[in-house]
């Protein structure tokens, strides 16, 4: 069994006991505890199920590659599926559930997928299921999908918050192993800004474990006295609990640093994301050791070498009181002596190797350990927990020499360079067969913006495994000398030997028992057959069998997998190739990457001068671009309709106010700004006289309508151009980028003033009788004529009157100083008490301006919409030359006479349209759908009227006033008449009062 | 992510505080332009896998557009330039040469 | 005549840093030829600063002169005179091709105070602000707006946005100086 | 071809599936082909098994310069609808959509087509509009979807926060026969197919250049030597200007980055497929329980496969604002491809100014869930040298004569 050992654990306070919970039992570790060791602490040896056959699982490894040992953490809001118990620190109260088991994780129904497992091979499901069609639609399709997943899914909104920050760095140092630190330092001395990340809370990485000693002290000592020196620089920056996740393009990095996920309810950004831009990133990044192919190798009890180490020195947890080692190189030797040194017992070392006669395998007969050479694991026993393994000569077929009884098999396969950083923006690797491994290729470096390389490996991350290498590589990296590299005094290693399956010469049946993707259940033999059926690229290989798509992302599994398929093939392994590495290195939770961006600062919020009066008011809300408008304003019982009703009537018949403040107002200055508006418009807008309005068109260069609004001459070289609510920033960009980039000899200045100014209209029959009452400026229709503007003192604030009118009605839009929109809107509510005023939404807007014929931006035009196509004609130049969009508008499908022109429409029975409804024509298009000839783009009831209005494009529209047509709405048709498309007041009197 | 250095106020900018605006040197085709003229104008685009001159606007920041010589298979920046160049400067030519001797040159 | 206010009324936080909407301050849009000489007179008239060059920022008595582009200025002057100031610069450059706007109302004025200042900067805005001396204005982006923000003391760091989303601006900078998540490594 | 059955699976079980033959061949290049199709993902495939289907051509090779379904069919979000706007898109979208419904069975090869139902929400008063719109549309191009209201969101999607705050679900544009099938399968399965029929696949066979005499395709050279051809198909999304300058045209496309992401594997936690335009953001459950997520592409032209890590951001944004709850889920895996962005975002197939070399291309985001259409239709395109109806919109000169098919205008961004 596994347990805690008396003494030892270097990472753990004995003095600090924690409580903790799995699968609802209350359970004890110590502070410095992973949760993995606290379990194991405990005998937990079953941590959960794995993906495709529900097999037992444990813990395999004791770091971020872990594939199975996973469960849920926490309860409520702070629930999270999927937690690595291996990275995870363990703290008070930690509720852990164990995953993909049901009922309970030790009699598991899903399990009896296991026995059918011969039926179960690689890509089973696309070879069945498909007859008959209707039991994959009813049948298989509903179960697939029910057995998806292993976490559970979180039922509560999350209750923490997360944020992210921006760093920027010379040399950025991933990694806070001894490797990491040696290149830190000499990167440091040459007085570069230094940033170190750490993904663990603890320095120092494996060396300590691996009792290696530096510059003459334990690897302990020298780490914590790096570690102080580094500290000391100004030039440096050291951060822990902080893993590199991904590295983009020109230097970019994306890190998780976990700020309280130990410390869970503390008022702290649970993560923070940083986003580094580094001159250049040192990869130190350690390598991880690969499990061996042998069969029941995922039985729980099978750990990796290193990790069985880990757990002794670093939590003083045993993993098994009776520990087999199994490995291909000396450094699982290590593990041998730790254990034995702990008191542990190793019944025997199983050495591939024909020879094992190193420095550590003499140390391990020293202390009188059986070392087997050129032995295997033919087969572990055991079920939910290793009781023996059978012996085999690794060269044959796995006949069984003897059995080995024990609890636990250490096994290490060598080790794989974390080379991720490096290939994830583009570095390619070579192949090192001596030690079966991928190692950075320097001449195929990723490169950075200046085009030259950017990531560099380091220590064993760039294949130096051995301590002594590892140091001076790694100080090289930081750019020190040779001279000065600190030197680490380890036991030397004998090559390794790589074993990609073990026996050699396994059977089938051996082999459909050998794990290489412990947690999506892939087998050696899996990896055979896909080569067999053709899917020989790797990437097909690990698409058919899902090899290397678990959690873990082929960490533990990839090389392995390519190996086999290699031999499969009979090819070399650099002749496969490895899949690509991608972002993250280890997964990163959802809520750091989103940040601080929720709720209401999800997005940026716009407010008007007047927004808070508005939801003071009651305001119904309507998203217009970042803004927020009010819809309308509901009084009492009313629904938002009835409100809209009131608010035209109203208006119409005694006053409304409107908000228009969101109205884009660009300043337009120059010499030759008149000839500028002239391109920019389709209209004329350099003859307008000073003081004047006029309404103007702009459609894009391919000759779409793209926005509208009112221009106003306000001097002789100076113009304001209204834009839509939406429409002032893209417009505004729109003219800069035509005056920078292709009439940058004119002289023409803009300035975006949309904000400067709060703008209210003032609307209807008594408009005028406010304006007087608020005083300070002569609004007579002699002194103010409809489509002309005038500036002064409007109730004692500063402001510039428009008559205008997008209603109809009698209106003027006042814009003053925001700084006063408030003031100013509050006075007209005083002032107009008494004569009807209430304030209008943008809905009852709508409904006026549709009253009237006016189009909207985005409800007449939709991208594909030219004016011409809108009865607009008189608002573009026949004389002007050229204009943005005019060639465009040229083109034959644009000069089509088809084409879809604007019209009124009206229901024979007073109905309202429904929005967006076509007219079919006679017959159907050669793909067979209903031919048509028209469409409503606005429709509205009109309390004005008393019955639905509605605009429309129509082929032909214009020539067919008079005409009904029938619009289909779910399969009702419903005849309407085309009409002119001004319903109200047509003679326009009504706006020249 | 991109860093580019804005030719009009020397920040390095990175990509967020940029507004990418496609092919560079595009000459404006207008009334009396040939129906082939004017869509090559529009939409045709050299679009290359390897040396590329596009437009880019420092959006969030001074505002101004520029011109950058890029190479879209590796990202590499060989220099950014002023948005006024009827076509790229010798300058940012030789830098081009400088890094990919066997390219065509600009056309 | 109504108080003019400001987007925020003065609003603040504290935080390991301090967060404060500065209230009212006079902006004026001054784009134009920055070689000309009857410019920068107009502008030392008008802020008693002399010219600023790339990306940088005088400041004399209270006003200040800021470079935002080529051909465009940022003058900082108090509230109360902006309107003035601008129409000054206005009637000073009537002989060539420029353009002075107020856009006092347009902005809002933010100043993040105390030793820490940089690390709730940090938080929101893709600056080196190791490498942002006093005396430099950067634009650039304060999480999802555009900004512009300078060492305006020692330990202080002004930012400026448009008005309409200084609420949005107000919350990330409070919620960036919340006390416990000061960037600086344990 | 040895037939796939659960009867097949079980009798190879009991002799440890030894006697499993190739999915698909992997010959030598032959000197000359009726028709090469340069590119084997899913288009070239298809349209490779629809020109021996439809019209008996079985003397064809299609080239890929790396791995069959290598490119965008095996980097996209599986998602597959038909609920589009234009009537052109909607007629080749539907298309691709209900041969999807039976393409398992017709390939004997399951590509696990799982129409669970797709939903886009709307989110502001326009995109309600825009979507009622669309339903109408759809009604008239027999396609069935409905626009339908918030509670009935809510129901369909119990993880969804439809409250906004910023923007509250006001309803959706459904198609309850969308959903989504498994992308490498579509591939695997058009290949064997195609293998079956006698077919050359050559994988590894990189296309270096387009031999061309008196205007008319004659053939290609490639990294295995030279081909020749009777017509030419260039199907190779996210380098179809590349292919196109060896052809000597220029195509109105731009090479952009399109990432996508997934999550841990969780239980099922959404049972249809979700995208949230106003936000932009996308998001549907694999089968291996990954939450699978995409997002808008980046601005730039981009060669790579690597794209920027804000857009990221950006989509993650959206979806944890939609659903809450995935906040303390993990992004397990990114990745990058390469779209063809056309100047009215719809796709082309087409003759091309180059005698019987053909296009397909520019589709966009939109590539995977056209599939069968798309290969349908430029098999009809290839074989009779002129389009059938369902490509006769999609032509190349549709740009000059401003004959667009903008699908954005839906308040819609196509995936």
């Amino acid at each position: 069994m596994s347990t805690r050992l008396a003494t030892g654990g270097r990472l753990i306070d004995r003095s600090k006991p924690l409580s903790f919970t799995f699968d609802g039992r209350s359970l004890g570790g110590f502070a410095g505890d992973t949760l993995a060791a606290a379990l194991l602490a405990n005998d937990q040896m079953l941590i959960g199920r794995s993906f495709k056959y529900h097999r037992p699982r444990g813990i395999l490894a004791s770091g971020v590659e872990e594939p199975n040992a996973l469960v849920g953490l926490g309860q409520g809001p702070r629930f999270e599926p999927d937690q690595r118990t291996t990275t995870t620190e363990l703290f008070a109260g930690a509720a852990t559930v164990s995953q993909n088991a049901w009922p309970n994780l030790d009699l598991d129904i899903g399990a009896l997928n296991n026995l059918a497992y011969r039926f179960l091979p690689a890509g089973f499901y696309y070879k069945t299921f498909m007859f008959p069609r209707f039991a994959w639609k009813h049948l298989f399709e509903p179960v697939v999908r029910l057995s998806a997943g292993i976490g559970r899914v979180p039922k509560d909104r999350d209750a923490d918050r997360y944020e992210q920050a921006y760093d920027f760095t010379d040399v950025l140092v991933v990694g806070g192993g001894v490797a990491g630190l040696a290149a830190a330092l000499a990167a440091a001395k040459g007085g570069q800004r230094v940033l170190v990340l750490e993904q663990t809370a603890h320095w120092g990485g494996r060396a300590p474990v691996d009792g290696i000693a530096i510059n003459g002290m334990p690897a302990d000592a020298w780490v914590a006295e790096t570690v102080a020196s580094l500290a000391a620089l100004p030039n440096v920056t050291l951060r822990r609990r902080t893993m590199a996740a991904g590295v983009y393009d020109h230097g970019y990095v994306v890190a998780q640093e976990a700020v309280a996920d130990h410390l869970p309810g503390a008022d702290l950004p649970r993560h923070r994301l940083w986003r580094i831009r580094a001159g250049r990133i040192i990869a130190a990044t350690g390598a991880i050791e690969r499990p061996l192919a042998f069969a029941g190798n995922d039985i729980p009890g099978v750990m990796l070498a290193s990790a069985a180490r880990d757990y002794v020195v670093n939590w003083a947890v045993s993993p098994g009181d009776r520990t087999v080692i199994v490995t291909n190189n000396d450094d699982a030797y290590r593990t041998a002596l730790a254990l034995h040194d702990a008191g542990l017992v190793v019944p025997a070392i199983l050495d591939a190797r024909a020879k094992a006669a190193g420095e550590l395998p003499a140390l391990a007969r020293a202390r009188g350990i059986r070392v087997l050479e050129g032995r295997g694991i033919a087969r572990v026993k055991g079920g939910k927990r290793v009781k023996a393994v059978e012996v085999c000569a690794q060269a044959g077929e796995g006949a069984v020499l003897e059995t080995i009884a024990c609890d636990c098999v250490a096994m290490s396969g060598g080790f794989s360079p974390v080379v991720h950083l490096y290939s994830q923006p583009g570095g390619k690797l070579v192949w090192d067969a001596a030690n079966g491994m991928f190692t950075p290729d320097p001449a195929r470096a990723p490169t950075g913006a200046d085009g030259k390389p950017f990531v560099t490996c380091a220590g064993a991350a760039s294949g130096a495994l051995q301590a002594a290498d590892a140091l001076a590589d790694a100080h090289a990296a930081g750019g020190g000398e040779a001279a000065q590299a600190p030197r680490a005094e380890a036991a030397a290693e004998a090559p390794m030997q790589p074993v990609w399956m073990m026996p050699q010469g396994a059977p089938a049946k051996l082999r459909f028992k050998m794990w290489l993707d412990f947690q999506n259940d892939v087998k050696v033999s899996d990896v055979q057959l896909a080569a067999r059926e053709g899917y020989e690229s790797v990437e097909h290989t690990k698409r058919y069998t899902t090899l290397g798509m678990a959690s873990d992302q082929g960490k533990m599994s990839n090389i392995n997998g390519l190996a086999i398929l290699s031999d499969a093939l009979g090819q070399p392994i650099p002749a496969t190739g490895t899949t690509t590495f991608r972002p993250p290195y280890a997964p990163i939770s959802f809520g750091a990457i989103a940040a601080e961006a929720r709720g209401e600062i999800f997005q940026p919020l716009r407010r008007t001068p007047m927004h808070d009066w508005h939801a003071a008011a009651g305001a119904h809300w309507e998203p217009v671009g970042l803004w927020r408008r009010p819809y309308c304003y509901p009084r009492g019982g009313e629904s938002h309709s009835q409100a809209v009703n009131r608010e035209v009537t109203n208006t119409r018949q005694n006053l409304g106010l409107l908000d228009a403040s969101t109205l884009g107002k660009i300043l337009v200055k120059g010499p030759d700004a008149g000839r500028f508006l002239d391109m920019l418009y389709t209209g004329v807008m350099s003859s307008l006289p000073v003081g004047k309005c006029r309404y103007g068109l702009m459609c894009s260069e391919n000759g779409f309508l793209i926005d509208d609004g009112v221009v106003v001459r306000l001097a002789d070289d100076a113009w304001l151009c209204h834009t839509t609510s939406g429409g002032a920033d893209r417009i505004h960009a729109h003219m800069e980028d035509w005056l920078q980039c292709e009439w940058w000899d004119w002289q023409v200045y803009t300035a975006n003033l949309t904000e400067q100014f709060a703008q209210v209209a003032v609307v209807g029959p008594n408009a005028r009788k406010l304006l007087e009452r608020l005083g300070g400026i002569d609004v007579s229709k002699e002194a103010l004529p409809f489509m002309a503007f005038t500036e002064g003192t409007l109730a004692g604030i500063p402001a510039r009157i428009f008559r205008i009118s997008f209603s109809g009605e009698l209106s003027y839009e006042v814009a003053i100083p925001a700084s006063h929109g408030l003031a100013f809107w509050k006075a007209c509510l005083a002032a107009g008490a008494d004569l009807g005023l209430m304030p209008y939404g943008t809905e009852a807007l709508h409904v006026m301006r549709a009253e009237k014929g006016f189009i909207m931006i985005g409800d007449e035009t939709d991208g594909t919409v030219i004016p011409q196509d809108l009865g607009l004609g008189w608002a573009i130049s026949k004389k002007m030359p050229d204009y943005l969009g005019k060639r465009a508008q040229e083109r034959s499908h644009m000069t089509n006479p088809e084409r879809w022109k604007l019209v009124g429409l009206e229901t024979l029975d007073g109905s309202v349209l429904p929005d967006g409804v076509l007219a079919p024509a006679p017959g159907a298009n050669p793909n067979g759908q209903r031919a048509t000839q028209g469409r409503v783009t606005s429709t509205y009831f009109s309390p004005t009227l008393g019955c639905g209005i509605a605009m429309g494009l129509v082929r032909r529209g214009p020539e067919r006033i008079g005409e009904v047509l029938e619009f289909v709405a779910a399969g009702k048709s419903i005849p309407a008449r085309i009409c002119d498309q001004v319903f109200y007041d047509k003679s326009g009197e009504k706006q020249n009062v | 992510m991109l860093t580019l250095t804005c030719p009009c106020c020397g920040v390095a900018a990175e990509e967020t505080e940029l507004a990418p605006g496609g092919e560079a040197h595009l000459k404006r085709f207008g009334p009396g332009a040939s129906d082939e003229d004017f869509e090559g104008y529009l939409f045709a685009r050299k679009n290359p896998k390897g040396v590329h001159f596009e437009r880019w606007r420092h959006a969030m920041g001074c505002g101004k557009w520029f011109l950058a010589a890029r190479c879209t298979a590796t990202l590499e920046v060989f220099g950014t330039y002023k948005a006024q160049s009827p076509e790229p400067p010798p300058e940012i030519i030789a830098a081009i040469k400088a890094r990919r001797p066997d390219w065509k040159g600009y056309s | 005549m109504s108080e003019p206010i400001s987007a925020l009324a003065g609003k603040n936080a504290e935080g390991f840093a301090r967060v404060s909407e500065a209230g009212l301050q006079g902006m004026i849009t001054l784009r134009g030829n920055l070689a000309s000489a009857a410019l920068a007179a107009a502008v030392k008239a008008a802020t008693g600063c002399a010219l600023p060059g790339n990306r940088g920022i005088h400041t004399k008595a209270g006003k200040a002169a800021a470079w935002m582009s080529p051909d465009e200025l940022l003058l900082l002057v108090p509230y109360g005179e902006a309107e003035a100031t601008a129409a000054a610069l206005e009637a000073a450059l009537a002989g060539e091709h420029a353009l002075a706007a107020n856009v006092s109302d347009a902005r809002a004025l933010f100043r993040v105070s105390g030793a820490k200042a940089d690390q709730v900067a940090m938080k929101l805005c893709p600056v080196d602000f190791a490498r942002l001396p006093q005396g430099e204005i950067r634009r650039t982006r304060a999480a999802q707006v555009a900004a512009a923000l300078w060492r305006s003391a020692p330990d202080e760091i002004s930012l400026v946005c448009f008005r309409s989303v200084a609420g949005y601006v107000f919350d990330l900078l409070a919620i960036s100086a919340r006390t416990g998540s000061e960037l600086a490594p344990a | 071809m040895r037939r796939y059955s659960v009867f097949a699976v079980a009798r190879e079980a009991l002799r440890f599936h030894a006697g499993w033959g190739r999915a698909w061949a992997a010959p030598e290049p032959k000197r000359k082909y009726d028709v090469i199709v340069v590119g084997a993902g899913g288009h070239g495939l298809a349209t490779a098994y629809y020109l021996g289907r439809n019209f008996g051509i079985r003397n064809v090779a299609v080239l890929e310069k790396g791995w069959l379904g290598g490119g965008n069919t095996g980097r996209n979000t599986t998602i597959i609808r038909s609920n589009y706007l234009q009537d052109p898109s909607a007629a080749i979208y539907e298309k691709a959509r209900s041969l999807f419904e039976t393409l398992s069975q017709e390939l004997n090869y399951n590509v696990m087509f799982s129409p669970r139902g797709l939903l886009m929400l709307a989110q502001t008063e326009h995109e309600a509009r825009g979507y009622k719109r669309t339903v109408h549309a759809n009604a008239l191009q027999g396609v069935q979807t409905e626009y339908i209201d918030a509670a009935r969101v809510k129901a369909l999607v119990p993880i969804i926060n439809i409250e906004g705050p910023r923007y509250p679900v006001l309803g959706a544009l459904y198609q309850a026969r969308g959903g989504t099938a498994r992308h490498d399968a579509v591939a695997w399965a058009y290949a064997r197919a195609c293998s079956d029929m006698g077919m050359d696949i050559i994988q590894n066979c990189e296309v270096t250049g387009v031999r061309s005499a008196g205007g008319k395709v004659q053939g290609v050279d490639t990294s295995r030597g030279s081909i020749d051809c009777d017509k030419l198909a260039i199907v190779v999304a996210g380098n179809s200007s590349v292919l196109a300058e060896m052809a000597g045209f220029r195509l109105p496309i731009e090479s952009l980055a399109l990432q996508a992401l997934v999550s841990e594997p969780i239980k099922p936690a959404i049972d249809v497929v979700v995208m949230a335009n106003t936000v932009h953001g996308y998001m549907s459950q694999s089968d291996k329980g990954e939450l699978v997520i995409g997002g808008g592409t980046d601005g730039f032209n981009n060669y790579t496969q690597r794209g920027s890590w804000h857009h990221v951001e950006e989509t993650v944004r959206a979806l944890v604002e939609t659903f809450p709850i995935i906040s303390r889920l993990k992004m397990m895996r990114s990745w990058g491809g390469i779209v063809d962005m056309t100047g009215d975002r719809s796709p082309i197939l087409s003759a091309t100014p180059l005698g019987n070399c053909f296009v397909n291309c520019g589709w966009g985001t939109g590539g995977f869930k056209s599939i069968p259409g798309s290969g349908w239709a430029m098999a009809e395109l290839i074989a009779k040298g002129a389009p059938g109806p369902l490509a006769a919109e999609f032509g190349l000169n549709r740009f000059r004569e401003g004959r667009f098919i903008d699908e954005s205008v839906a308040a819609g961004v196509a995936h």
